[in-house]
């Protein structure tokens, strides 16, 4: 039994952070997977580096993963971090100004040798471990190799496989310092490596000697405790955005009992969509990995006429791409879903970064008038009803949906209280049938919602022609008349406006209905608005937080809202697009927070600035 | 496809293929022809217009589906191969038709057109090369000559030509074809083949814009010269044309040489046999007229009928067959297991 | 000598409309030329049926030629018409409608038979010059056909050329009407038909014969006469907007010594302003088609980087197609210019119709934060200017200028005062130079207005590498430091903005510089809103006109021009994009007039609305 | 391209063609190989940094003039074929190297790849084959054998795939070539021939992937297997492969027949010897792994080298001697004249 004494904590944050090979990535998940066992409320961020493997201890080649948990309500990764990891030179380096002030930084020792001081670009290699440039934290060093090492002397595995343990001790001695205890990650390594006893009783060893290095050694005097948070009950995971959003759409085919079609082009940080879909082919899930954007986004409209709950999925570039068959799919009147997963732009810009503007592009992108519904998820695990509702939004307006999720929200991971299939509503889709007269079939003929008919190839008596010229009220043949041209583009935007009677009113989602300042978010920043406003509230300011999912339409009482408050703020990670539509819209005038750096928005920066509009 | 039409009556003439839509072609054109011929042929096949596709891109070509009295779409310029890949993997029991322009296939969807022709989606597709954007009024496209003078081009076209033929071959196509809109006949057997065809078939087919490049193809529809400058090609049979067959075609070594059966002294025994199945030899007749070791510019007829042929996989049934098989290895699909995945906790 | 009294008219409508094989744009463009020369001013507008060549006698086969003339100051074609020449019953049909009340209606009576008259779908074939149809109107029946034949039957050609002269026959009809002269017309016959003498023979005869046919028939008892307007002096010439847009890029090119490169895939109504460069080789224009719009806008940009003024052109669909590469344009920072003619949209839409739709994708249509300037010529002579003006800004920035033309002024044609090379102001340009020292060269290093430079390969010392990833401040090297992609984003849009201090001030084209109402507009609307306030004012309303060149930027002073009125009011072809914009930057408030036929508005619609919001 | 660099210094060493900027390739990346063939070939060639652009598009591959001391640009994804068009057109005495990948070229960008091989623009085109997606981490690409398990396709690939060099073939293509990463000397000298050729040089440079893909070219690389599972092409050379030239190829008719020389009696004389210039037999050479007929999978070693080239018109020097013959049938355009057109009127 220890000595050492036991702090309580509310909240803490941990940086782990490594070279590529490191595995810190996996480090990370298992103490996550262990803390939402421990039942705290928890947000993780990772952070790769840009490139694939870029060389080993350089700073382009650090892997970071980042955890936020606590006994209160967490709503973002933190900014600043209690305790830093630094299995080498370079990931200290890269990480060294987001510590706390007083923080605890654990050092891999080993990863401090003459070569990765010089990768580190540590001028004349000096050791900032020696000298002094860690002053103000505490600072823990452990030979984690070394270490590691010593107790696999006996393994039979060879010396690469054994350090590839290393990152057991790291965990393992995190466990001990957090109060917990192994089983969740040993059970973990045992499923995995159950056909390979040699590694698994190599990183079970390793664990162990980490989590009794801390118990044993005199150095670590004290352990803490995070208590668990008040979360609602149930059943728990913790889930990323795109598989959430992957989720969400699948359980919208399930429930309209229709096949997903899934068309798409590899490109970060999107990528994962297709590869989560090409996994559930007995979900009746089709993947077609096109050969560009264009082909993505025909293939998935010719799934769309073929009767499919046809998807397709991109960053902004590939959206942009998009654009001209995206007019034909909205023309053509058939329901889609386009997903588009906002990276760092202009053109190629910041692949692995993360950023909210391509809102403009998705509401005006397309030649001609050509308005089309856009919703945004504002969190890993929203994404998953976001991915139903674009679903059944496109199903029951005949329409191409767009979702505008972002890097942050895709490669974030948050605990998400699972649903039950039962619980969630089926989507009505009902195909166009077969008819007695022999009149001609009307495919533009629409019912009260200005919805077409959705008449799949292969029934009887209703084939039909459509296409991307202007088309006849009704019977959807060409038609070059003026007054025709004009119907239809007011009908098919009204179709779009029609969509506001059958979504959510806006909600005030934390602060009173009415007061000084509303903070307007969409999207990613969900989090850290949220974290503001509930400290500003608790310091009693006025202020309030209200969230738009849905971007086109907006909901009918946003307006409403948004009169019910003196001052408006609007933080984007963007030069200030929602702010234009608001102005356009309604004539309010905004106050712009805009954060331009694909990262997000710290919850100090933005405190500070809300403060100073109160 | 069943031979009686959905609504229960009996099999349909060429006529019921036709929509109510007035047909918008310049009087004259090729693809008045095309457009007869393929109602009549699929009348012939029994073809259940309920069952059946037409997609297009844009170009005067492309305005085919309006006059099908099946389901249709007239998308984007070049896309049509994309648009088909989707609706074939959603809709795999189709009959698709894909009508594209040499601008319109070659141009603009050169990849889409490598893509869906290595992928071996079962479809057919009609490429009517009038060698002109015809839509456009006029410039010249990707097949046309070098040298032509067009609106784009007064001073004469510089690119090099693409060979549709060759490059099918190099998209790995499995069904490789050419025929004509003034051979009535022909092309309908040329349609009825790329139908049976199981993959997708490649169909070039010879469009005259009486508009803007009248006369390309005169040399092969007129009545005096098409019988020597155009060979048809028979499986299995010798390679003869000329109007009694008083001209073949031997090959010596890589070589073919147009021989005079007579004067010459050969008889069909000579001759090079022609074999849909034989890709090298395919080769050849795709550079009939577009052989660079050609110098001297040794003559040969223009190859008419099909090229090449070979069995491959369709990528929709080897799609189906891996939906199947996941649903075999791991059961439909169940949502609840699906949500919660391998690891919870529970907040009690 | 004729014994008919002269009528003088202060303007006048003429419509010819016939078959397309009737060549009704060659006799429009013949006596539009010779009303130039008779010193009027005058607007036209031509309207091509959609299809390629519809079958003859059908009502999609109709061809129009519409000409307003007058001596006072001519602003549109006119909406309705004094005179229609209709050639056959289809061509009747379609126009009926736009006749002036007791306007006159020439029709060729060999036109209307019982096969024109099915074509044209008059219900059994009813002919309308006899069954009442035209009562109120003056309907002069000429035998065309029939009396052409006549003139001809000593002629050595063929049925088929004989009847192809027939326009001439009205065309000289028209001329002895308004009392003109033939020579212009001959001499272009001359010029023509020179090395055919039997076609020009039979030509002149024809043309004559319908001008005796007007003074020798009994029917016809008065001419008319357009006496000159009060045009500032010079030599003009007719010219289209098309044709205009390429003379002003070719001046653009001859002033800044830089070889014209123009790479395009064609499309209506873009596709003239590539037969009219092509044309155009001994002025070092390189034309080249590409394989699509992507590969055009690459090639252009390609030639940017390689020092030729680049310059690309589309249509609708075909800029949605250039979006993503022309982020990279825009990131790169390469001077170059995209010419988009605009269209009946959405998605293929209409493509032989005009509209001003694409001014959002314009603006918003790339992925990221990617403005990028835009300008818009108001009609056919102005494109003239823009062309050069686009020219000198691309240039001057080096950054890549948006052109926003339309259908109606491409195919619009009107006189031109026709500028002098010389006075024509040369545009600096200066490649980066050869250096003298070794330290490495920095391509994004800017000048005061944020430029940076023009450095061509093959120039010595100055090798270096561009790309789509976020560049670094100066080097140019790739960057992925959060603070530097937002100044970077900030730079560019600082870039754009700075071309502000380079544009004229926005300025009032008729009417008070404050008032009750001002309406504004953008392109091609500008000939109709000034001949309605011209009226307005006139009639002592107060009423003023400002028309938008510059989009983006906009004029230093617009906001302010804006202020001093108290209404303002926006008409477009489209559904209120201009206005949208103007809302999101000014939060003034609009009213729209929006039309979406695909037809330019009318001065009698216009006028009505404008009159109500008085 | 003098061999005295700009700054009036002497000729330049390999090393003189690499940036500052840190080489961001995985370790073990057969990309690294590729560039420093690439350097040492230019420094033998003697080429001014300053006369050379290096085009690239998006990808690991697409990195690559990152580390050129040249000109270059990293442009977007397929596209580099276009830019490099216009950039030859406005400055056609660049020595213009593009550098794409397999999913770059054959995938986004297929069609750009078509149209810059028919148009024979005088540039080095290197296609970096690794049969994967690299950047975006490993899904298959479009030179994936089918049934390849990748992020994407858990169950195995179902496209068939490209063949690049048939494909260039059927693009009209004049200069086809192979290489890999792993033979520096062979690569030099592919480099070299490439940047002698008047024309497109399409050569396919296999690279391995170690991190996505690693091993995909081991036959051809490894020490033990590699002179057996790869024949070197020369031209005028009968073909003979391994360790100590004991095989050799001949010709039955189309059908190559691979044989034993000493156990089968054969001597050179009877083998198939290699002409560059032959079209027909170069699409042999392509189907060496890929004969639609070759069902019975009869072995056949991986040809590298150069497997077809021959002589066209650059699509550049045709426009630069349009421009001149306008300008000597015209004279210089005279912005007056233009302007003022054929039809003017005075008003006074
Ligand atoms: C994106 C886009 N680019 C360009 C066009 C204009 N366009 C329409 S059809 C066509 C080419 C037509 O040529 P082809 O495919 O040979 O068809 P044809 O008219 O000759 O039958 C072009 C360039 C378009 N509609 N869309
Ligand atoms: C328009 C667009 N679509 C997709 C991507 C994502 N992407 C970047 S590289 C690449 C493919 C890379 O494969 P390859 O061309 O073979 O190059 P490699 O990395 O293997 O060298 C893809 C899909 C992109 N950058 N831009
Ligand atoms: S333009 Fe040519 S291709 Fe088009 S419809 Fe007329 S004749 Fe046919
Ligand atoms: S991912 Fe593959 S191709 Fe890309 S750098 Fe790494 S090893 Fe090379
Ligand atoms: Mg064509
Ligand atoms: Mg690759």
């Amino acid at each position: 039994m220890s000595t050492t004494a036991k702090t309580v904590k509310e909240a803490v944050t941990i940086k782990f952070a490594g070279d590529s090979g490191d595995g810190m990535q996996l480090t990370g998940t298992l103490f996550t997977d262990n803390t939402a066992l421990a039942g705290s409320d928890l947000a993780t961020f990772p952070d790769y580096p840009a490139e694939i493997r870029a060389p080993a201890g350089t700073l382009a080649g650090v892997s970071g993963f980042q955890l936020h948990f606590g006994s209160t309500k967490i709503f973002t990764p933190g900014d600043h971090f209690d305790v830093l990891v630094a299995m080498n030179a370079a990931a200290l380096k890269s990480n060294l100004g987001q510590i706390k002030e007083g923080g605890t930084i654990i050092a891999n020792s080993d990863g401090f040798d003459k070569r990765n001081l010089r990768l580190a670009k540590y001028e004349d290699k000096a050791n900032p471990i020696e000298d002094g440039t860690l002053e103000g934290y505490q600072v823990f060093e452990m030979s984690v190799t070394k270490l590691t090492r010593e107790c696999l002397k006996e393994s039979p595995l060879g010396v690469k496989d054994r350090d590839r343990c290393k990152n057991m001790f790291v965990l393992g001695f995190l466990l001990w310092r957090y109060s917990r205890d192994m089983e969740s990650v040993i059970n973990y390594l045992t499923a995995k490596f159950g056909k390979k006893p040699d590694v698994l009783e190599a990183n079970i060893k390793v664990l162990k000697a980490g989590y009794h290095y801390g118990e044993t050694t005199e150095t670590f005097t004290t352990t803490y405790e995070v208590k668990a948070a008040a979360l609602e009950k149930g059943t728990y995971r913790s889930i990323m955005g795109n598989q959430a959003l992957c989720y969400g759409l699948i359980t919208a085919a399930n429930k309209s009992g229709l096949d997903l079609f899934y068309g798409s082009y590899p490109i970060t940080p999107a990528s994962d969509i297709l590869h989560t879909f090409a996994a559930q082919k007995h979900f009746s899930v089709k993947t077609f990995q096109a050969e560009d954007e264009i082909a993505a986004m025909c293939s998935t409209l010719g799934a769309a006429y073929g009767g499919d709950l046809a998807v397709t999925g991109t960053s902004g570039p590939g959206l942009a791409l998009k654009g001209e068959a995206l007019g034909l799919a909205m023309i053509l009147e058939l329901p889609m879903v386009v997903i588009n997963v906002q990276r760092g732009g202009p053109s190629t810009g910041l692949p692995t970064k993360t950023e909210q503007a391509d809102l403009l592009m998705a509401m005006y992108g397309r030649n001609g008038e050509s308005p089309l519904p856009v919703i945004a998820p504002r969190s890993p695990s929203d994404a998953f009803e976001v991915g139903y509702e674009a679903a059944r939004i496109a199903l029951q307006h005949m329409i191409p949906v767009v979702i505008l999720s972002d890097g942050y929200i895709a490669n974030g991971a948050e605990p998400w209280k699972i649903p039950k299939a039962e619980d969630i509503p089926e989507i009505e889709v009902s195909f166009a049938k077969a008819r007695e007269t022999d009149d001609p079939f009307l495919p533009y003929d629409r019912d009260e919602n200005l919805v077409r008919p959705w008449a799949i190839p292969g029934t009887p008596t209703l084939a039909h022609r459509i296409g991307g010229l202007e088309k006849e009220d009704k019977t959807g043949n060409v038609s070059y008349d003026p007054a025709n041209h004009e119907y239809m583009v007011k009908t098919r935007a009204a179709r779009v406006e029609k969509i506001a009677d059958f979504i959510p009113e806006q909600s005030i989602e934390m602060g009173p209905e009415s007061g000084d300042v509303l903070v307007l978010g969409w999207g990613s920043t969900f989090g850290v608005i949220q974290s503001i406003v509930n400290e500003l509230l608790a310091e009693g300011k006025s202020v309030s937080h209200a969230h738009v999912r849905y971007l086109n339409p907006f909901p009918r009482n946003l307006e409403e809202v948004l009169r019910k408050f003196d001052r408006i703020v609007v933080p984007e990670i963007n030069n200030g697009q929602l702010s234009k539509i608001i102005r356009d819209h309604f004539l309010i005038d905004v106050i712009q927070y805009n954060k331009i750096q694909g990262i997000p928005i710290t919850h100090a920066e933005l405190k500070s600035f809300v403060e100073g509009v109160i | 496809m069943s031979a009686i039409s959905s609504n229960g009556k009996p099999s349909l003439k060429a006529k019921d293929y036709a929509t109510d839509q007035d047909v918008r072609w310049c009087p004259g054109c090729g693809d008045y022809s095309i457009l007869k011929q393929v109602q009549t042929v699929m009348a012939q096949l029994g073809l259940n217009k309920d069952e059946v596709a037409v997609i297009s891109g844009i170009g005067c070509s492309s305005r085919f589906p309006y006059y099908m009295e099946t389901y249709g779409m007239h998308s984007i310029h070049g896309r049509a191969p994309a648009v088909v890949s989707g609706l074939k993997v959603a809709n795999p029991d189709l009959s698709i038709w894909m009508v594209t322009g040499d601008g319109d296939g070659l141009s603009i969807g050169g990849n889409h057109l490598l893509h869906i022709l290595r992928r071996n989606f079962d479809v057919n597709i009609l490429l009517f090369n009038n060698q002109i954007y015809g839509l456009t009024k006029g410039q010249y496209s990707p097949t046309s000559e070098q040298q032509k003078r067009t609106k784009s081009t007064p001073m004469g076209s510089l690119d090099y030509p693409v060979n549709p033929l060759a490059f099918a071959l190099g998209a790995n196509s499995t069904f490789v074809a050419r025929s004509m809109d003034r051979d009535p006949k022909h092309l309908q057997e040329m349609l009825k083949r790329s139908h049976a065809h199981k993959g997708t078939a490649f169909l070039e087919i010879y469009q005259n814009c009486n508009i803007f490049n009248d006369g390309a193809f005169f040399p092969f529809t007129d009545k005096a010269t098409k019988k020597v400058n155009g060979i048809f090609l028979e499986h299995g049979q010798p390679m003869l044309f000329g109007g009694e067959n008083e001209y073949g075609i031997k090959l010596d070594g890589f070589k073919p040489v147009v021989v005079h059966m007579e004067n010459d002294g050969y008889s069909a025994d000579d001759l090079w046999v022609h074999d849909e199945g034989d890709i090298f030899k395919a080769q050849i007749l795709t550079r009939f007229f577009d052989d660079p070791n050609n110098k001297d510019g040794q003559f040969y007829p223009r190859p008419f009928g099909i090229l090449y042929q070979t069995e491959r996989p369709c990528y929709e049934d080897l799609l189906v067959a891996q939906v199947q098989e996941a649903k075999d290895r791991k059961g439909d699909g169940d949502l609840d297991k699906l949500l919660t995945g391998n690891s919870t906790w529970e907040i009690a």
